[in-house]
């Protein structure tokens, strides 16, 4: 009973994080700024859900795999993060922006 | 496929195989080919030789193939084919022989002799088909192998020629194939039977079958070139002679009428055709044919023209003599198609002697051409009397029939219009004859034309004279020995009397 | 209103979406003349289709028909392939014709056609590259 | 509780239609890309609503994954060739006469013109309607998941979409196998391969990644392959999970192209169809009918076969990624 | 040699495609020997339907009896997928293993280049596999992954030649493919959603007259036809056919339109047969007479030897669809119209290969100035004149027998009493003349006097080849009761 509350609370804030992060890539005003927003907020929101996950998981591989899970969205959204900075640094916004 | 008919169908491959293997033959191989055309001609006359002699003794031939589920090709051999088999046989061999020396020296022979072998294969098929579908299916390729002959020169008009005659057979060959199918799915796939075997839909489908009648005549009539559907003829004239002397005395226009005497006598039978009036629109558009070609080839200047539109009026009278639907008329109209491809024959060897040796086109360039090629002129000579109908002469035998014919079912107009195309043909042939004869020619002839003739006995290469004469020896002799048995005559008279019950029969 | 939820059950809510999609797709094809927009457009019916067929597959009550979902994986592998050689084509054509559009019109019919049969393989002419010498693929045509 | 899936249905269905129009409706390629591959994402989602995981799985391995990436590759090589300017080398553009930059009218595709709106519009509705009303019609049956339910025992697995894959309708999954490898002998017909035409990222960071992300993928592939038999998974996701990984490489080092053997490779991309096709003559020939499985073989053969399958699709999903043939075919 | 009993005849039939499937695998893996592959399978395939042909008619079963049906992995239908042979498709898979045996022949000489080869072979043999695969398959969802299958490979092969005409005209095709897939595969979905089976015997057993009949009916027909890339969008893909290498084309004409043809027939005749109404039956003839028109129209103005050829195309499947009408008020008449797509395949595709070879010879296809070449090269011209003369329809070729067949057909629908029969009529009459006249446009310029010219060397292949399958198209006039007869053991058809 308590681990159904425990779920929903922290997913209700993991939510939250995501909706914050949304807003930051809506309001921001250039590439750096939402790139930062996304990444930071998108990260502890999926981190606030998979914890909230991992009470209703089954056994301890289902918990491991939520964590690997995790680990590797990490991965993989610093270093797009990072490709996309770059790029825009080298030479200036996307055409489409214009 | 029993043994009787392998006969037939060796006479058919004996003129075919030759053609394929000329087809693939190189152009320089001059003697093999002469020799492939000559081994094949000789083979096609023994064998239709041999198949009369079978026919007389009264045996059966019979080969037929399935073609599609309950219709087959059917190879037959009766005496009224054996008529037209015999002719394009003899013919066939002189035109080749005539064609060899024509063509000494022109290029593409292979292709000329390997579509002639094809066409009269074709013609021979005609002759021997045993069903309407045969009968279609050769004469649907006799129209093609004939194109490539009509257009052999390439030159321009040839090709517009060629264009116009495809144009007319093609469409009247589609009019006939409608006319077949539909025929069949009402009758089913029957043979040629004496008498016809429309008999039991005579009441039921009257009407149908007259425009049947109609739509086949159109079919038959293009080729037979009856007077609308005729005008091909005369433009095709500008092929070679020999395709000329071929198309017109042998192979496509007696085709036409062959069909014509096959449906009368074989598919309706005279009586049914009587009976539903179709022979009284054949005469008369046989009659207007006649006439119209006299009055064309009248006025024609140039030889070939002439002869083609006489050729127009001539194949008429076959078609006249069959719609006289009585027995000395169909007797008239079946031994015309014999003597009209006999001295047509001579006739155009003569044109095409002159044209090839002295350069001579127009009518008007004959004077005097009976002292510098006296042999040609009196071959010329003895074809124009015939036709016109002198009594010893073949013409004179037709006539005479049709005119008793004419008398036997009492349409006098019809003696009429015999009378008129006499005169009619006495007028156009004869200032050919006076001229060749009696006209003096002020400057001197042409060295002859073909530096190839070379300085030969005669006044042209012999291939072309020995041809010309030996067809008109054989077409006087049909006139003078008619009365022989195995004459033209006699022949058409065993047919007559064997063939067709028509009452009242008393010759 | 319980009825409405009733009726509004997956098996049929989807398949009616995936209708949706296919005549989107359909209309986007007929109007839009780049090819990678016609490309799109063609792998937007495709998933409409497939959406159709899952909604069937989870038609009534007990678990979804397995042979739906499995031509739904076999529909999208084939659809990944067509659309591959596709863009592939799409390139070849940018690099014939200097741009990625088929007009509506009829094509020039008297294009001036050589064949390939009567190409021989002699040198291995490398088209020369204005752009920078990225190895171009074999201009053998 | 039921009212709530209604109300998610509802709003994925309008988010999808909402993105798919979008993406049809933009004029940059580049924004109808990206919006693709969302719809695809999104679609992965719809099936997972479905209950259809596997399908999940392959729709955003193979749908969103690398269909993404194929046109985000297409475009940059359409940019190269049309604009004539590579979009990460701007030094490069030779003067450009034509107004706007020639790279932003390459990939730019005006909005047509209105005259073939309606028409196309109202056939569409029709289409549309048409199928709506027929689908509407149709009764709510379950479809063959008894028949299938029923022959589980028989079939050499547990999980009943690899069942019906690689037994019940092994057919169809040679054909689909012979279906990619045919597209990429396509691909291969038009012309050779070029290198990616793009410079290699500048900076440790991405191949330090490469090097942690590459492992886990192959390890997440085997362990989906081998997963297949008894739950969500099998040879197409795994081949899609190994095929992304290669292209990751691929795009790791675009300059220096591992020139690939040319009888390897074609051994490799092989592998899948000559297998699956050779159990299937055994099959014959031993009279369990084409594509059959001797009794108590079909489990192994099935693994093999899946193995080999997952390779080939990998080996042809990062071909066709490179698009062209390796230039081993053309030595005479 | 005594025959294999009909036991045989199950595995034969999933042994020939096994065997093409082989091929296929074979020269995929192994492309550098992928010519010499082809031509060996392409006889062993031959050999193979000979055999399967002769088990087949001497102990195949009775008319009336069920088709010969195979459990691929002996998993019986609704679960598994079932093979369906019976005389329809004996006669189709006839058809394909002489026209293929014909293309690959003649594609020997006409793909000499080594690397060319290596490329045309494996694609080559994947789409005769697919063909084969689309004859015998009896399941709906098999038939679209075979249509796939086929259409991926038609359209890589229509690139073939890698010139701008051919890669547009293989795109606008691939486009046009993908399209009639997707609209095909939907008609399948909404059978499976109705009847929850995708066996055709079994949707046969259950169909009824329902909306959803109607629209997969709609759906499918119109998806086969877009795939068969003529009528309704032909105007669009005139290229695809024409600037295709001649070997392609000649299949692309043959094959992949009959193909198409083979289903639409097959699934009116089993799944949709209730649906035939006589007014639908009217619109598909008024189709096939708009068709037939158009496409004679356009070949008579098409100015290269294959457009003229690829607009034939069109205006022959013309008479195809005129058939449907004749079909529905005499059921029997399928018969007539498959014999008539059969002569006409193999017409079509020695004509597309005459033409291949002058234009090899010539270097370029422009009627206009072909002149010298076709006067150096009779033998093709005789071939491509043949070729021709059967699609005109006259004899002694098969297309006369066909077209025999044909108007007897509409004739009988006429003396049964249907007005609009003698439209049928006329259309099947002019369509032979209309065909005379551009086949008279092909051929003429060889009689013309002027320059001869050999051209181009040309490899042996490619010079007797056309020949050889123009004499077999006409040879298909004498075997007209052999593949009527054939047809008719079609269980479940009229």
């Amino acid at each position: 009973m308590i681990a159904n509350t425990l779920t929903v609370l922290l997913i209700l804030t993991g939510l939250g994080f995501f909706a914050a992060g949304t807003a930051g890539l809506l309001r921001f005003p250039d590439v750096y700024s939402r790139l930062h927003a996304l990444t930071k907020a998108d990260n502890v929101g999926l981190g606030l859900v998979i914890l909230g996950l991992m009470f209703q998981a089954g056994g301890l591989a289902d918990v491991l795999k939520l964590l690997l899970i995790w680990a590797l969205v990490l991965a993989a959204g610093t270093t797009a993060a990072h490709m996309v900075a770059q790029r825009t640094w080298t030479h200036g916004d996307f055409e489409s922006d214009r | 496929m029993n043994d009787a008919g392998g006969l037939l169908l060796t006479i058919l491959l004996s003129s075919l195989l030759p053609g394929i293997a000329i087809f693939f033959l190189a152009e320089h191989r001059r003697r093999l080919r002469i020799g492939l055309n000559l081994t094949g001609a000789v083979t096609k006359l023994v064998l239709v030789g041999v198949l009369l002699l079978g026919v007389l003794r009264g045996d059966e031939y019979r080969f037929s193939l399935p073609l599609m589920p309950g219709i087959d090709l059917v190879l037959a051999a009766d005496s009224l084919s054996l008529l037209f088999a015999t002719l394009s046989a003899v013919l066939w061999l002189v035109t080749t022989v005539y064609a060899i020396g024509y063509l000494e020296h022109s290029p593409r022979r292979s292709r000329f002799f390997g579509f002639f072998s094809l066409c009269v294969s074709a013609t021979v098929g005609i002759a021997l088909s045993g069903n309407l579908i045969t009968f279609l299916i050769f004469y649907e390729i006799l129209t093609l192998a004939t194109w490539p002959l009509v257009v052999h020169r390439g030159t321009p008009a040839a090709l517009r020629a060629g264009r116009l005659y495809l144009g007319y057979t093609l469409t009247s060959g589609l009019v006939l194939f409608t006319a077949i199918v539909w025929l069949t799915l009402l009758a089913g796939a029957e043979g040629f039977t004496p008498g016809g075997y429309l008999e039991s839909l005579a009441e039921t489908h009257a009407v149908t079958l007259q425009v049947l009648f109609v739509l086949l005549m159109v079919g038959f009539g293009v080729k037979a070139a009856l007077v609308p559907l005729h005008s091909w003829l005369p433009i095709a004239m500008v092929a070679p002679a020999p395709v000329s002397a071929l198309l017109h005395a042998v192979a496509v226009v007696k085709a036409g009428a062959f069909g014509i005497v096959r449906v009368v006598n074989d598919v309706y039978g005279a009586e049914l055709a009587l009976e539903l009036g179709l022979t009284t629109g054949l005469l008369v558009v046989a009659a207007i044919t006649i006439l119209y070609g006299s009055i064309q080839a009248l006025r024609a200047q140039d030889l070939k023209q002439r002869l083609a539109f006489s050729t127009v009026s001539q194949v008429a009278y076959i078609v006249l003599g069959v719609a006289l639907a009585g027995p000395l008329g169909v007797i008239g109209g079946l031994v015309h198609l014999v003597h009209q491809g006999l001295t047509k024959i001579t006739l155009f060897f003569c044109a095409g002697n002159f044209a090839e040796t002295l350069g001579i086109h127009k009518v008007r360039e004959m004077d005097g051409v009976g002292r510098r090629m006296p042999w040609t002129m009196l071959a010329f000579t003895m074809g124009a009397l015939g036709m016109i109908g002198l009594p010893p002469l073949a013409g004179f035998v037709t006539k005479w029939h049709l005119g008793l014919g004419a008398l036997q079912v009492d349409a006098l107009w019809v003696l009429w219009v015999l009378v008129l195309s006499g005169l009619l043909n006495a007028a156009y042939f004869l200032p050919p004859i006076i001229r060749g004869w009696l006209g003096e020619r002020r400057e001197p002839w042409p060295e002859p034309m073909r530096e190839q003739i070379g300085p030969t006995r005669f006044e042209t290469h012999w291939m072309l004279l020995v041809p010309t004469l030996l067809v008109a020896a054989l077409s006087i002799l049909t006139g003078l020995l008619a009365a022989v048995g195995l004459s033209p005559l006699g022949w058409v008279a065993v047919i007559v009397q064997r063939d067709y019950i028509i009452p009242g029969l008393d010759t | 209103m319980s009825g409405l939820v009733e009726t509004l059950a997956p098996g049929l809510l989807y398949p009616t979406g995936g209708a949706i999609l296919f005549a989107l797709g359909l209309y986007g094809l007929i109007r839009r003349h780049h090819l990678v927009l016609r490309i799109l457009a063609l792998n937007i019916m495709g998933s409409g289709v497939f959406m159709v067929l899952l909604g069937i597959a989870a038609r009534g009550e007990g678990p979804p028909d397995p042979v739906a979902q499995a031509l739904t994986l076999t529909g999208i592998v084939v659809a990944v392939s067509a659309t591959a050689f596709a863009l592939a084509l799409v390139v070849r054509l940018a690099r014939l014709t200097g741009n990625a559009i088929i007009l509506p019109g009829p094509p020039d019919d008297d294009a001036p056609v050589d064949d390939i049969s009567r190409l021989e393989h002699h040198a291995h002419t490398e088209a020369p590259e204005h752009i920078e010498p990225t190895a171009r693929s074999g201009e053998r045509r | 509780m039921n009212l709530l899936l209604v109300v998610f249905d509802l709003a994925l269905l309008a988010g999808l239609i909402g993105v798919a129009w979008r993406c049809l409706a933009s004029t940059d390629l580049f924004r109808a890309v990206v919006l693709f591959i969302t719809f695809g994402l999104l679609l992965a989602l719809a099936w997972v609503r479905l209950e259809a995981p596997d399908i999940a799985l392959a729709e955003a391995a193979i749908g969103a994954g690398i269909t993404g990436a194929l046109l985000l590759v297409t475009l940059e090589r359409l940019r190269v060739i049309i604009a004539g300017r590579r979009s990460d080398r701007p030094d490069t553009v030779p003067p450009d006469p034509s107004g706007p930059g020639a790279a932003l009218q390459a990939l730019h595709d005006p909005p047509p013109e209105p005259r073939t709106r309606l028409p196309a519009l109202t056939f569409a509705l029709v289409v549309g309607s048409l199928l709506v009303t027929t689908l509407w019609h149709q009764p709510d049956a379950a479809g063959l998941e008894p028949v299938v339910d029923a022959h589980m025992d028989a079939s050499g697995v547990d999980h009943p979409i690899t069942a019906v894959l690689l037994n019940f309708r092994a057919y169809d999954t040679f054909l689909e196998l012979a279906i990619v490898l045919v597209a990429l002998l396509g691909a291969w017909s038009l012309g050779r391969h070029d290198r990616i035409p793009a410079r290699p990222a500048p900076g440790p960071i991405l191949p330090g990644t490469l090097r942690l992300l590459v492992p886990v993928a192959v390890v997440t592939g085997v362990y989906v392959l081998w997963a297949g038999s008894h739950q969500p998974g099998g040879a197409f996701q795994a081949g899609a999970i190994l095929g992304a990984a290669g292209i990751l490489l691929v795009l790791s080092r675009p300059r220096r192209m591992p020139p690939p053997p040319g009888t390897l490779l074609r051994l490799g991309l092989g592998a899948g169809v000559g297998l699956f096709l050779a159990s299937g003559v055994y099959g014959l020939l031993a009279g369990h009918g084409f594509l059959g499985y001797p009794p108590g073989w079909d489990y192994p053969l099935i693994i093999l076969i899946e193995v080999a399958a997952t390779l080939s699709i990998a080996l042809t999903l990062v071909a066709l990624f490179i698009a062209g043939r390796p230039e081993g075919d053309d030595r005479p | 040699m005594t025959l294999p009993g009909e036991a045989w005849l199950t595995s034969g039939v999933a042994g020939l495609i096994a065997l093409s499937l082989l091929l296929a695998v074979l020269a995929t893996v192994w492309p550098r020997q992928a010519h010499r592959i082809g031509i060996a399978g392409a006889l062993a395939v031959n050999a193979w339907v000979l055999v399967l042909g002769a088990v087949f008619l001497n102990a195949g079963p009775e008319p009336m009896a069920a088709a010969t049906r195979v459990a691929l992995g002996s998993w019986e239908a609704p679960l598994g997928l079932m093979l369906h042979l019976d005389g329809l498709a004996m006669t189709l898979l006839a058809l394909t293993a002489v026209v293929a045996l014909a293309t690959s022949l003649y594609s020997l000489g006409y793909v000499h280049d080594r690397i060319e080869r290596r490329q045309f072979w494996p694609l080559w043999l994947w789409l005769w596999a697919g063909l084969n695969m689309l004859f015998v398959s009896g399941d709906a969802f098999n038939l679209y992954i075979t249509l796939e299958v086929v259409s991926l490979t038609a359209v890589a092969l229509v690139a073939f030649t890698g010139t701008a005409a051919a890669v547009s005209g293989a795109m606008r095709y691939l486009l046009v493919n993908l399209l009639g897939s997707l609209s095909f595969l939907m008609g399948v979905v909404l059978l499976f959603g109705e009847h929850g089976v995708l066996d055709l015997v079994l949707l046969e057993a259950r169909a009824q007259v329902g909306p959803t009949e109607r629209m997969a009916a709609v759906l499918m027909t119109a998806g086969l036809m877009l795939k068969a890339a003529l009528f309704p969008v032909h105007v669009w893909l005139a290229p695809a056919h024409g600037s295709a290498p001649a070997p392609v084309s000649a299949v692309l004409s043959g094959l992949v339109v009959t193909g198409s043809f083979y289903l639409i027939l097959r699934l009116w005749m089993g799944v949709f047969a209730p649906l035939a109404t006589p007014a639908f039956g009217v619109l598909i003839g008024l189709l096939g007479v708009a068709a037939l028109v158009w496409g004679s129209a356009q070949a008579l103005r098409a100015g290269r030897l294959k457009s003229i050829v690829a607009y034939s195309t069109v205006a022959q499947f013309g008479y195809l669809l005129i058939a449907f009408p004749l079909m529905l008020v005499e059921p029997t008449a399928w018969r007539v119209v498959v014999f008539f797509a059969v002569v006409h395949a193999l017409a079509k595709a020695a004509v597309f290969l005459a033409a291949g070879t002058l234009q090899h010879a010539a270097g370029h296809d422009r009627l206009v100035d072909l002149g010298d070449i076709l006067r150096g090269r009779l033998r093709t011209v005789f071939a491509l004149g043949l070729a021709g003369v059967s699609l005109m329809g006259l004899p002694f070729t098969g297309g006369f027998v066909a077209k025999y067949l044909l108007l007897e057909a509409g004739l009988g629908t006429v003396l049964a009493g249907s007005a609009i029969g003698v439209l049928w009529v006329i259309a099947i009459a002019g369509g032979g003349l209309l065909a005379a006249a551009y086949v008279l446009r092909m051929v003429a310029p060889a009689f013309h006097q002027g320059r001869i010219r050999r051209g181009e060397a040309v490899s042996a292949w490619m010079d007797w080849v056309p020949l050889g399958l123009a004499l077999v198209a006409a040879a298909a006039g004498l075997s007209g009761t052999l593949v009527l007869y054939t047809l008719s053991l079609t269980p479940g058809a009229p």
